[in-house]
């Protein structure tokens, strides 16, 4: 059930270069699912902003969210103490259908603001007995997180742009070197990553998650919708349909 | 405290509707509050056949505002009359469709299968779409236009038909006094004021269509403005008033200027809840500034001279 | 990096200026920096005559915006040459005489006699001021009117006449090309849309002329695209571009939809230092965007198709 | 010498019903005279607002204000606490100039959120060895505020609209059943009050202290002009020529 809830803020901590880690409680928190968003309305904004559940602590009624400085509504979300309070609809969108999925490998590829997502997911796939390697794209050094939360689900890969940690280039590098068999990608990460990782693993199943500028966050206003790939003229709403799509359903062109 | 308000076809419980556009037809924010307490709905637009809409992105913030460049994506008539309006049935709430189009025939087209639906209790006849780069603002900018648009959907609706005003124009009143002659039953005014916004980074408008439709806060004093204007020169026409509504004072204010009911939009985004709040703020707020009901408020803020 | 801008009549050292009617003659804000940092400075409108305005209240206060109806209150544009701009020459910042009037003959009484101070580098022909009864937003709205006061002005001037518009028009690139082919050297776009704001508790709109100009970053879509607008249809005019900047990446985003140079009205108000603070920011804001100079940036926001 | 500070609170209370006491650190507090202004620039607000000086410590370097609860502003202002910054220009307009004026006895005439700017003033008359009389008038009981300071600056009478406190009705009441001498009297208040007080002493010098709504609050904008007494087609501008006028120089009508 979709709600509009004022969340107190548990904790809220810089994790790397203008990344911020924000702990919520919620009496929503157990029906959240991996890949399932969260609006937030800021003040002094007219619109609210979508950001992905990346953990969930069900037993203590809360979940994490991870975001990074973008623009004036990330920067005003940063300055949020914990104490203060949030006003967040959630949970909004589809997740990763995992429960319906038979999966004995999975492969996570996430990019910058795209990676919180997966460690729920990878979370959740664990749980299930799958075996996740991730593999996460970021701009330098000083903005890669999770890190060792990722090693802990499995074989952890990093990528940076610049090479100042990890490897230097994109993931589709490291995914190129990746000599195992796998069921199911996962992916999220802006549109360009989401493209080459598409092309790249074509020949797998997958699943990616995407983004749009929202205007309602909950299925009225079809500002969010993304061409089908059989036929550019029908679309879906990434709000209500989305973000989660088959990779192949989608036009990402 | 009386929140009623009877306009042609529109018995209303309050005056209080959700905007065109921004409710789709209903359903999601059916999860949020029970539809029943809205004083009525006015539906996504319906155009002839199905439309897809415009590219990405179409949607922008601004200072106390939007951009939207929807691009009229809607199932078309037929389907928004077998799939979309029977779900609103269960709620006592009157329905108004808003209808759109290209050319006089589309409108034509749309009106005379609406007039088949018995879900609907009026029409909003929105002429003044400006995403759509195939007619719709034309309509709402030349008044010869909009007259024989207003003329042609009146001759084959039996249902009333309010026509949605375009604030894009240099005389708001003559484009009122054009519609009203050609028939129509009310005015709902406004919709958006033609805008835009530049993406520093991509040096490009965000918007893909590259202009959007304004609306929220930011509007408000153009449309307190423009409803103020028509009022004073025509004195008896149902105005449907709209354009930043965010809470109960305003509403109080859209009245005081002449509106004799209100739509909200934007502000649905921001607050699934806010027509539902500011529908049980109103009786408090009416009777804070002196009124004994929506209708003692109506007008009420104009001075002569 | 160059900031520097040449128009006509103006070489600018950034184009960065403050607004008409938003810096009255430069006394009170000299006070807190020296005008010699400015680009230009554009005055307070200049009448035939002394006008002594309109009642009070004369501003309001609206979401990201203000309302004005200050009714063109000033000394006569005599008194403005000899006790005015006397006092700015000390400033190596050219000046701008905004130049306002009720009838063809009043425009061009006014320009005439400013046409005889060497204390001005250029002239804004104010055809768009919303708050005055007689005459006034006519000019701005109606592309004849327009034309011929331009036509006449520009007769008996020899300083560089810039025109500027009214956005309350339902084609502002009708309204451009008008002046222009009248012989306008340049175009300064926006002025203020009309808007009202009404006081609940006295049931009266808040501005005792009932409606006011509307400005501030409320208007600031519309001004990008109107400036858009007209850049695309005339690619030569030179645009002082305004209506709501705050800050370098306004200013940014004004220079990318095609504006050579900025005024900055409204907020002044909030910050009387916005326009050193801006000219301060602007080299490192076009750089963070790619850009090696003013020049550089205007007109790059436009996309073809 | 006009300017904008940022400016520290080192008290913020409440005093009365929806009045506030704010105490602020600036530079320039000792510039500060009795009738003049500071103009408060407050976040989501386009339009600064203006406070009169209530009170100046100079060895500090503090001044005070005392400010109702009117609209959003206000409300906005009344929620800040001590340790926080306000945005500030200061100070604007004119002064009672009391050193120009040969004064044994004055008479303070406030009503509301005009009695605040009286105290300052009353204090520095004090200070001159003037005499000093005070009539205050205010809604009712909860809003009186500062009666015990001004009564220390000699005797004081208070009025309430509905009678909850002091005299009921208005200042003019007590004004006329005063009986003594005096040279200058000053008066603060709504506009009916100030027409009030003026018609009844209209045979005394006096000044009075007026408000309208501001755009730049230094003199550039023409939006707070008063009317001439002399000629109505003429005006003065309230945040810089006044807000203190000579009582028979503007037009209240
Ligand atoms: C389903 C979904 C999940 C997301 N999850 C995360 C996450 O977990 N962590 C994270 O850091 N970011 C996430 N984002 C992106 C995040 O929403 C944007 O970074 C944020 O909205 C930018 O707001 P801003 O005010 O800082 O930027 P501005 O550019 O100032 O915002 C202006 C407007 O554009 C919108 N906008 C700008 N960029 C984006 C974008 N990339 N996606 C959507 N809207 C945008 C804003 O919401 C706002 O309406 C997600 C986006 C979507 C759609
Ligand atoms: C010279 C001067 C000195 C003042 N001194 C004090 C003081 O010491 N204590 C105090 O409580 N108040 C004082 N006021 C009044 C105070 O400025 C207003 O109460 C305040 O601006 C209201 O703002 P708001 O946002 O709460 O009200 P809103 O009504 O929401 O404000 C909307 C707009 O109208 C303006 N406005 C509304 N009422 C007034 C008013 N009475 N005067 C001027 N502008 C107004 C606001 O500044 C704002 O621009 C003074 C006003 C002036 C002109
Ligand atoms: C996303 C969005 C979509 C809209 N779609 C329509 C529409 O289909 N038909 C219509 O007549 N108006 C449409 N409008 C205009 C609104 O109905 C309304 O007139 C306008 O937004 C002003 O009101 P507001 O400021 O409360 O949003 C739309 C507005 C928005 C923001
Ligand atoms: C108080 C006030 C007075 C103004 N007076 C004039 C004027 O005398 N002449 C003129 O051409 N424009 C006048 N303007 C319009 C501004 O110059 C400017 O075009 C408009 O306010 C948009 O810019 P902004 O949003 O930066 O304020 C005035 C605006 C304000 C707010
Ligand atoms: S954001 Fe409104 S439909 Fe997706
Ligand atoms: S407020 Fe601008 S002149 Fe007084």
């Amino acid at each position: 059930m979709i709600k509009k809830q004022t969340l107190e803020i548990l904790s809220h901590i810089q994790i790397a270069e203008d990344t911020f880690e924000v702990v919520l409680r919620s009496s929503l928190s157990k029906e959240l699912k991996p890949g399932q968003f969260v609006h937030i309305a800021l003040p002094g904004h007219m619109l609210r902003r979508p950001v992905s559940i990346a953990n969930v602590n069900p037993e203590a009624e809360t979940f994490t969210m991870i975001f990074k400085i973008l623009g004036e509504g990330t920067r005003n979300l940063s300055k949020y103490k914990h104490g203060q309070y949030l006003d967040v609809i959630l949970p909004c969108g589809t997740h990763y259908p995992i429960e319906e999925l038979t999966i004995s490998h999975a492969l996570l590829v996430g990019g910058g603001i795209g990676v919180p997502p997966l460690y729920y997911l990878g979370k959740k796939l664990k749980e299930k007995g799958v075996n996740v390697t991730s593999v996460l794209g970021f701009q330098s050094a000083t903005h890669v997180f999770y890190e060792e939360k990722f090693q802990q689900l499995g074989d952890t890969f990093i990528a940076t742009n610049d090479g100042t940690y990890g490897q230097k280039g994109f993931v589709t590098e490291i995914i190129a070197e990746l000599d195992m068999p796998i069921d199911y990608y996962f992916s999220c990460g802006p549109t360009p990553m989401l493209q080459a990782v598409t092309n790249q693993l074509s020949n797998q199943k997958g699943y990616i998650s995407l983004e749009e500028r929202m205007g309602c966050g909950v299925g009225t206003c079809y500002a969010c919708v993304v061409p089908l790939k059989a036929d550019p003229e029908q679309n879906k709403k990434i709000c209500k349909d989305g973000p989660v799509f088959l990779a192949n359903e989608v036009s990402l062109a | 405290m009386s929140l009623t308000v009877n306009l042609p076809g529109l018995s209303l419980k309050n005056p209080v509707m959700p905007a065109s556009g921004c409710f789709g037809f209903g359903k999601e924010y059916s999860q949020f509050f029970d539809l029943d307490e809205l004083g009525a709905i006015i539906v996504k637009a319906a155009t002839g056949a199905a439309r897809y809409g415009n590219p990405t992105p179409r949607v922008a913030e601004t200072s106390s505002g939007m951009l939207n460049a929807i691009g009229l994506q809607n199932p078309g008539v037929d389907k928004i009359i077998t799939d979309e309006l029977p779900f609103l049935r269960q709620f006592d709430t009157p329905i108004i469709a808003n209808v759109a189009g290209s050319t006089v025939e589309e409108y034509v087209k749309v009106a005379s299968k609406l007039n088949q639906s018995n879900d609907i209790a009026a029409i909003e006849l929105n002429i003044s779409c400006p995403n759509v780069k195939e007619g719709g603002v034309q309509f709402g900018t030349d008044s010869d236009l909009a007259k024989e648009v207003t003329y042609k959907v009146k001759e084959v609706s039996n249902y009333p038909v309010y026509v949605k005003l375009s604030p894009n124009v240099t005389n708001i009143t003559t484009m009122a006094k054009a519609v009203v002659d050609a028939g129509a039953d009310g005015l709902s005014m406004i919709n958006t004021l033609t805008g835009m916004q530049i993406n520093l980074k991509k040096r490009a408008p965000i918007i893909a269509n590259k202009t959007g439709g304004l609306s929220g806060p930011a509007i408000k004093p153009i449309a307190i403005r423009m409803i103020y204007e028509v009022r004073q020169a025509l004195s008896d026409v149902p105005i449907i008033g709209m354009g930043g509504i965010m809470t109960a004072e305003d509403v109080v204010e859209f009245l005081l200027a002449g509106a004799n009911a209100v739509a909200i939009g934007t502000a649905n985004f921001q607050n699934p809840y806010v027509c539902p709040e500011i529908i049980a703020d109103l009786p408090g707020t009416l009777s804070k500034y002196g009124f004994e009901s929506v209708k003692a408020a109506t007008g009420k803020g104009h001075v002569h001279g």
